[in-house]
């Protein structure tokens, strides 16, 4: 066999074909869900205070702190530029009630790495959503203070409970309003529907998050929330009001639409949508809890994995 | 970018292998005198073809030799004289020729089909009787972004194409031809309804523009709506598709008698210093090639034969054009854009990129751990590595690779079973 | 065709080696069902241990008398009777623990630890060696129950065998004494006990390699650097 | 109402195996496969079904009426053994496909505390004979539902880059924590 | 005696009584032959299921191994005396129960064999840079240290070394052969233990083109070939040892310049 | 054949042998379980009716409760057990209450199965001592943490509304049900 022609100008690269790529990397979209954030956290310190920044730090230094540890510990390559600690640590932040303890927060936050994402091989390869995992973790641990609201700053209400928790509780319903713009009890992050829809929609036009996940899990808590509503009006919610009470708005855009924890096709991501409203609409209005889109989507996340198999696309000329 | 005719170069590298099927034969020695369009090698078993040299000059040596496919082959050398002497076959009119004719003709001259894969266009026309073919599709989309010389074929060469088109209808024996053209080329449009004028029975299809409409499945696809079923060819919907370097090609052998000496092929990439589109002999190497169009510039990152998305890299520049190159590709970092591997997100671009709707990312996973079955289960064999999944991948992941190589283990796991 | 083990062996190769709930992955429901407690976790233990050891000595002593074909049967009915005693002489004697232990001693039965020895060990081993290898596995249990016992303990209610540890300002899990907590510490201890023994193995191997680097040339070769 | 209040507790709200840990040695060792999985769950929901009979009426017409409670527990592990392997040869005899769908698991559900637990529970709530039925079913139901997820979950982490010591069983008891977490937004609707 | 113990005693008597009996009868009528020997066979069998006989597992072996389809000595991983044992159970010999080892016929780690002029990117596994114009090495008969057969190895007994060439770990090797199948160059080939001539290189390149590529290629020269009387024969430019003829004393190992054929130390 | 005999017999004996060996440990061991239900059901009154010092079981309607006498036999009140669904299972409570029905003596959770550490305050002493004296003219009711409670009305515990709620859901329609009883002059 001869002699390469040696021409040293220039080192070439020796790959398998494409050798061209699309500009979109997974790094990229990260960072762009972490800013379709911003407007949710800019509303959560307008209504409940500085402090909250506090928390969504903390969440988010001890996420990537951990993830950095395991990383270490298993000699893989650190990764945690790649934004999605952060995003994990954010989300996490974001989901938990305004004022909440600094030390729960970093507990959640390792158990949300550690548990909900390293163990199963780290990016990539979790099942559940990993803030969500860390979420459920700090419920069943501390239960008292992870229901304990606060009143938000220009709200002349007397009661710190959450639109759904003194629906449930005091059979008294909020109105839509301020649950539209967010002057009401919640989460830090979901308390403002309409900051959820600004980051959301920036997140659907970069096409980084599937619109058929919103669109059917909205879809969705309508009609079920409507079914359930035309029973007995005077005793359930209407179905604009499971959309913009809870962490609705926030699960269907930035929770459920996880690349990861979500099913792979158009049609697997229909009946995923469709599965959160319908458990979410089940556990608020039969359950003993007040809200249940934490665990909706976890559950639909175990689920996955059967979708994905059952929604397989039929295969170019394949006649079946 | 008009065809221009690249100048002989001294040293002709022919490989033996230009085409799938079996190795021809050498018939010629060290020091024998050939004339362009001599043939070289004959066929042996039935899926081979001749060759012919492509220049006029002295046959050096026998050797194994570079090539574009990164394997080196069996090949004869060849030192051009400058003389350009060339042996022609008789040309024949397309009114009068016979079917059998043709088809002999396309054997003889050594044909081989332009879209890649380099498969013996003789047989190509010669489908098993127990098919009934009704269309004969030409292929008008580019096989791959970047190539244009198609588009120039069918600028430079309409009547070429039609005549080609209607010899091929003619050695099958099929009454309806078709052109399919991505609608981003008006102007080919116009020049081949033009031509198409005296057949009527060929018609010209403007289609979506979008990757990778030129290959087989998808055009069939676009052009009358029948899918391809996984595992069949277009012989089994009665479809022949053809290429557009294909067409000229017949037209040359049959009409003028030439056996194919050269390849048409776009030169291009950010990395070169002119991109051209060449007609340029059979064995030149790459390194002439580029030589020819000014050279390669100092931030070339890669070099590919064939397209920039199913082409191969090349790391040595001796290796030769061959019958079925359809371009060299010369690309810098900046086009080639390749970030670090991340983990597999889930995202599902790829399955919505995937133009037979497969799951590309599960079949690379399935092969990278060596899960045979479950790929073959996810029809892994199906995929024809367009590549497209691995361009939309935002993790840049391999995938094309991965499935090649899932492939390759599937076929041989199904020979051992049978 | 099995050499024979020392006696001791026998005996303490339950507790680690073949450790029940570890290496042989068996019992799970008990393990996670009682172990809110530490306290519950040794009750539980002792109680399994019980049915273990006799239900062992029994099958052993019998083991030439029964035939195959009933072989799982009697085993069964052996080891349901030992259980049923166990049950009512908790009921009699000591009826706090066996109402918090609930409907987990009727379990035993079907504990395959249990059935397991009977069938791997017991049946085909003296009743001595088959007393000292249920005792062995029964103290693997006790380990393995009193450690997750005492972890879901202390970090679920600030306590180990009812006394509190932990200052009051340790906010207790909750989730450690739900069903959840049993799960996930289990399965986390099963995780670091696996990667202690990978750990170990890999070690091995890293010695066994610097030991026996593969057969050297004996012909001398010139190095060559690259072409 | 009342049926349908135990069959949605017994299959989700109180499932026998992220609940109350019956059942967990299968759940551990059949769930590496979906297809065997749904066989699995399909066979336990049968054997549970009949045993949910069987034992209603061993313990509403021998055991109470002749004051012989303290026999439940051998009885109905004999009466479970025997049923479940006379099931199998049964099946085996009648139909192959079946048997190779169903049966090979068969032996695997006699030692499953799950059928016991059922049994006891069954004697313990003083459930009529209908109810019974529905809770033994919903509890098969509950089962196959566990084993399914799991299953599916468990062949995406065949693909995951796991921990070494964690593959396996510890990281089918760490998923099925976090689904026992999931499943507790269930509480309360019964 | 009280009713109650009668009655009790009876319960679970006549259960017992008609399990046996239900159970006696099923035996008789719905009883499916299997040969004992399968059993026992499998006992002695390593339980390791690693596919290595080329069944679907070590049971389908026993099978295999009572019903005569298979050779005694067929399982690679079992330790001899089991082998000797399944070999007494079933009546036969077992002859050529040597321990194979594998070799790996090829030296041109990362400082002997030359590089491509392009580097090539990509997943780092054997099989899958050998689709891509062959891997970053030059020559193409050579190991391209991706390290398959590592990965491929269930015992863990191959590592790479620093030089990019695997290494076999004896005392772990159980010669099942998994590495042979991984390897998409042939250059694994198993050996009995105590062979001890190998040719380290597999490039059957002419002499001037197998220098350039590699400092440790046998060029085929063949001044090893010429006093061995049959013991290396050149076949197109690369030794083979024909291990029949083979007397590891008439070869002059000193003459081969590459050191591509040498006589290694095996332990006995 | 010799092996189905042997089956027969092997299985049977065992058979005889358990039964035989479980009645024995069961006729050993039922008395003492009776008198340790009968104890903790003993405790239990004297739990709710501190000053108790003697009962007697009556019953009516399916209903057990019991008289609970004082030191010089006076009736002191009633002691009975009512049980309904809490969070996620039973709930079984043992309500004290004075002879006219109109005030609670005192409460014991007899069996739940609530979540714990957050439904299980139910059964702590914070929470059982709201009901001491607590008015049961009427129906009781219950109110949030922060709002004051009337006469009628215990503080639910936060975090744990539901179990609470349930309790005195419970408690509620026991009493309801000796009222009737108490009315129709069956007590």
């Amino acid at each position: 066999m001869p002699t390469t022609t040696a021409n040293p100008a220039y080192k070439l690269e020796l790959t398998s074909s494409p050798h061209v790529h699309s500009r979109w990397s997974t790094k990229q979209a990260m960072w762009f869900v972490v800013i379709s954030l911003i407007p949710s956290l800019i509303a959560s310190v307008l209504f409940y205070g500085f402090y909250q920044i506090l928390i969504v730090l903390t969440s988010v230094a001890v996420c990537v702190g951990t993830e950095a540890g395991v990383k270490y510990i298993r000699k893989r390559e650190i990764t945690v530029k790649d934004g999605s600690a952060v995003i994990t640590g954010i989300l996490l932040g974001m989901v938990l009630p305004p004022n909440f303890s600094l030390v729960f927060t970093a507990i959640g936050a390792v158990f949300a790495i550690a548990i909900g994402k390293e163990i199963f091989g780290g990016l990539g390869y979790n099942t559940f959503n990993p803030a969500l995992v860390g979420r459920a973790f700090l419920q069943a641990a501390f239960p008292v203070a992870m229901t304990t609201w606060t009143i938000p700053a220009f709200s002349d209400a007397v009661s710190k409970a959450t639109p759904l928790s003194s629906l449930k509780f005091d059979g008294i319903p909020a109105a839509i309003q301020p649950m539209f713009f967010g002057n009401i009890g919640g989460s830090i992050g979901e308390t403002s529907a309409l900051a959820i829809l600004i980051g959301g929609i920036f997140l659907l036009v970069f096409g980084i998050a599937n619109w058929r996940i919103p669109l059917s899990m909205i879809i969705g808590i309508l009609v079920f929330g409507a079914l359930i509503w035309l029973i007995n009006p005077a005793k359930y919610p209407d179905p604009l009001y499971h959309l913009f009470s809870g962490g609705f708005l926030f699960g269907a855009f930035f929770m459920a639409t996880d690349w990861v924890t979500s099913p792979l096709t158009g049609k697997g991501m229909w009946i995923f949508g469709l599965g959160i409203s319908l458990i979410v609409v089940v556990i608020r209005v039969f359950g003993g809890l007040p809200e249940g889109v934490m665990y909706a989507i976890l559950l639909m996340n175990a689920v996955v994995p059967i979708i994905n198999r059952y929604t397989k696309p039929k295969v170019f000329g394949e006649t079946k | 970018m008009a065809l221009e005719i690249m100048p002989d170069s001294e040293n002709i590298i022919i490989p033996l292998s230009q085409h799938i099927g079996k190795q021809a034969k050498p018939v010629v020695k060290k020091g024998d005198a050939v004339k362009a369009g001599s043939v070289i090698a004959e066929p042996e078993g039935f899926v081979s073809i001749p060759i012919h040299s492509s220049v006029s000059g002295v046959v050096q040596k026998l050797h194994v030799e570079p090539n574009t496919s990164g394997f080196p082959k069996e090949s004869i050398l060849i030192k051009s004289d400058g003389k350009d002497e060339s042996e022609k076959y008789e040309p024949l009119d397309y009114k009068t020729v016979t079917a059998e004719e043709i088809k002999e003709r396309v054997r003889i001259a050594g044909l081989v089909g332009q879209g890649g894969a380099a498969f013996p266009t003789f047989i190509k026309l010669t489908p098993p009787e127990d098919k009934k073919i009704e269309y004969v599709i030409l292929n008008g989309c580019e096989c791959e972004p970047y190539l244009t010389r198609d588009y120039r074929l069918m600028l430079e060469r309409p009547v070429d194409v039609v005549t080609g088109l209607s010899l091929i209808m003619k050695a099958v024996g099929v009454k309806k031809g078709m052109i399919g053209i991505e609608d981003n080329k008006p102007e080919a449009i116009k020049v081949l309804r033009e031509a198409a004028k005296e057949f009527p029975e060929i018609t010209v299809e403007a289609l979506e523009t979008k990757y990778p409409q030129g290959a087989e499945k998808m055009l069939i696809k676009a052009c009358i709506g029948r899918e391809v079923p996984p595992g069949k060819l277009p012989l089994d919907v009665g479809v022949i598709v053809q290429n557009i370097g294909t067409a000229t090609a017949i037209y040359d052998a049959v009409v003028k008698g030439e056996p194919q000496l050269y390849a048409a092929l776009t030169v291009t990439g950010k990395g070169i210093t002119t991109p051209k589109n060449l007609f340029v002999k059979i064995g030149t190497s790459i390194q002439d090639v580029l030589d020819y169009c000014g050279g390669v510039k100092d931030d070339a990152m890669k070099v590919i034969v064939g397209g920039p998305m199913m082409g191969v890299a090349q790391f040595d520049f001796a290796a030769p054009v061959m019958k079925a190159t359809s371009g060299i590709v010369v690309l810098t970092k900046d086009e080639v854009n390749a970030h670090p591997e991340t983990p597999c997100l889930k995202c599902g671009k790829c399955i919505e990129a995937c133009p037979l709707q497969l799951i590309p990312t599960k079949l690379s996973r399935y092969s990278q751990l060596e899960k045979y079955a479950e790929a073959e289960e996810f029809n892994i064999t199906t995929c024809m590595e367009c590549g497209t999944c691995t361009f939309t991948c935002p993790a840049n992941i391999p995938l094309v690779q991965w499935i090649r190589l899932g492939k390759q283990k599937v076929n041989e796991l199904q020979r051992e079973k049978k | 065709m099995k050499k024979q083990v020392s006696l001791t062996k026998e005996f303490v190769k339950g507790i680690w080696e073949i450790n029940p709930t570890f290496k042989q992955l068996l019992g799970f429901c008990p393990t996670l069902a009682v172990t809110v407690s530490a306290m519950n976790g040794i009750a539980m233990a002792l109680a399994t241990t019980f049915v273990l050891i006799f239900s062992s000595l029994i099958i052993s002593l019998i083991r030439k008398l029964i035939p195959g074909q009933v072989r799982i049967a009697t085993y069964i009915v052996i080891i349901a009777t030992f259980v049923t005693i166990v049950d009512l002489v908790m009921k009699a004697k000591f009826p706090e623990l066996s109402k918090s232990l609930g409907p987990f001693i009727p379990l035993i039965v079907v504990n395959c630890v249990i059935l397991g020895r009977a069938e791997a060990f017991a049946s085909k081993n003296n009743p001595l060696r088959s007393f000292l290898d249920a005792l062995g596995n029964g103290l693997g249990i006790l380990l393995v129950l009193t450690v997750l016992g005492g972890i879901r303990e202390i970090l679920g209610s600030r306590m180990i065998f009812g006394a509190p540890i932990l200052p009051d300002s340790f906010e207790p899990w909750i989730i450690m004494i739900l069903p959840a907590g049993a799960f996930l510490t289990l399965g986390l201890l099963l995780g670091f006990s696996n990667t202690l023994t990978e750990r170990k193995k890999r070690l091995e191997r890293e010695s066994l390699l610097n030991k026996y680097r593969p057969a050297k040339a004996v012909t001398e070769v010139k190095e060559g650097g690259a072409a | 109402m009342n049926l349908f209040i135990i069959f949605i507790s017994a299959a989700i709200v109180n499932n026998f195996v992220l609940a109350y840990f019956l059942g967990i040695c299968p759940f551990v060792g059949v769930s590496n496969k979906t297809s065997s999985a749904v066989s699995m769950g399909m066979a336990t929901t049968f054997v549970m079904v009949v045993t949910a009979i069987v034992s209603y009426l061993i313990f509403a017409f021998v055991l109470v009426p002749f004051k012989l409670e303290f026999l439940q527990i051998p009885s109905f592990i004999l009466v479970i053994a025997s049923l479940v392997q006379f099931v199998e040869m049964v099946i085996k005899k009648v139909s192959q496909p079946l048997y190779r769908a169903l049966g090979i698991f068969l032996p695997l559900i006699t030692t499953n505390c799950a059928i016991l637990g059922l049994a006891l529970f069954i004697s313990m709530r003083e459930y009529n004979l209908m109810e019974s039925v529905v809770f033994g079913f919903g509890a098969g139901v509950g089962f196959t539902l566990a084993l399914t997820l799991m299953a599916g979950i468990r062949e995406e982490l065949e693909l995951a880059d796991v921990p070494k010591g964690f593959q396996g069983a510890p990281i089918t008891l760490i998923v099925a924590g976090i689904l026992a977490m999931a499943f507790m937004g269930f509480a309360g609707i019964i | 005696m009280d009713i109650t113990m009668i009655i009790a005693l009876a319960t679970m008597g006549g259960l017992g009584f008609v399990f046996a009996g239900a159970l006696a009868i099923a035996d008789k009528k719905l009883r499916v032959e299997e040969n004992p020997l399968i059993a026992k066979v499998n006992e002695l069998l390593p339980g390791a299921n690693c596919g290595g006989c080329g069944n679907a597992g070590c049971y389908d072996f026993s099978v295999k191994l009572v019903e005569g389809k298979a050779p005694v000595n067929g399982c690679p991983v079992a330790d001899p005396d089991n082998v000797k044992a399944i070999a007494m159970l079933l009546g036969m010999d077992s002859e050529g129960a040597v321990k194979m080892i594998p070799r790996i016929l090829c030296r041109g780690g990362n400082s002997e064999a030359a590089k491509k002029l392009a580097d090539y990117y990509g997943p780092l596994s054997c099989s899958a840079m050998a689709i891509v114009s062959g891997g970053s090495k030059l020559c193409f008969y050579g190991c391209l240290g991706g390290g398959d057969c590592v990965t491929a190895c269930p015992f863990n007994a191959m590592v790479m070394n620093e030089n990019g060439i695997p290494e076999v770990i004896e005392p772990l090797c159980t010669g099942c052969g998994l590495c042979v199948k991984a390897c998409p160059r042939n250059i694994i080939e198993m050996h009995p233990e105590d062979r001890n001539v190998f040719v380290f290189c597999k490039n059957h390149d002419d002499a001037k083109t197998s220098k350039s590529l590699c400092s440790v290629s046998c060029l085929g020269c063949g001044a090893c070939a010429r006093k061995s009387d049959g013991g290396v024969e050149m076949q197109n430019f690369l030794g083979v040892i024909n291990y029949d003829k083979l007397d590891a004393d008439k070869i002059q190992f000193e003459k081969c310049t590459t050191g591509a054929i040498q006589k290694i130390d095996v332990k006995s | 054949m010799k092996t189905v005999i042997q089956m027969l017999v092997v299985l049977t004996a065992i058979g005889l042998i358990s039964g035989g060996l479980l009645f024995q440990i069961s006729s050993w061991a039922d008395p003492m379980i009776a008198v340790n239900k009968q104890k903790a059901t003993e405790e239990a009154i004297y739990i709710v009716q501190p000053e108790g010092k003697s009962y007697e079981k009556v019953s009516a309607d399916g209903f057990e409760g019991y008289k609970v006498f004082g030191g010089n036999k006076d009736l002191i009140g009633y002691a009975f057990v009512y049980e309904g669904n809490g969070f996620q299972g039973k709930i079984r409570i043992m309500i004290g209450i004075q002879p006219d029905l109109s005030k609670i003596s005192f409460i014991e959770i007899l069996e739940q199965s609530e979540t714990p550490g957050l439904g299980t305050k139910v059964t702590e002493e914070p929470f059982k001592n709201k009901f001491k004296g607590l008015n049961s003219k009427a129906n009781i009711g219950w109110v949030k943490e922060g709002a004051s409670p009337k006469d009628n009305e215990i503080i639910a515990i936060t975090g744990a509304t539901i179990s609470s709620k349930a309790v005195v859901a419970i408690i509620d329609s026991g009493l309801k049900k000796l009222r009737t009883l108490k009315e129709g002059g069956k007590l």
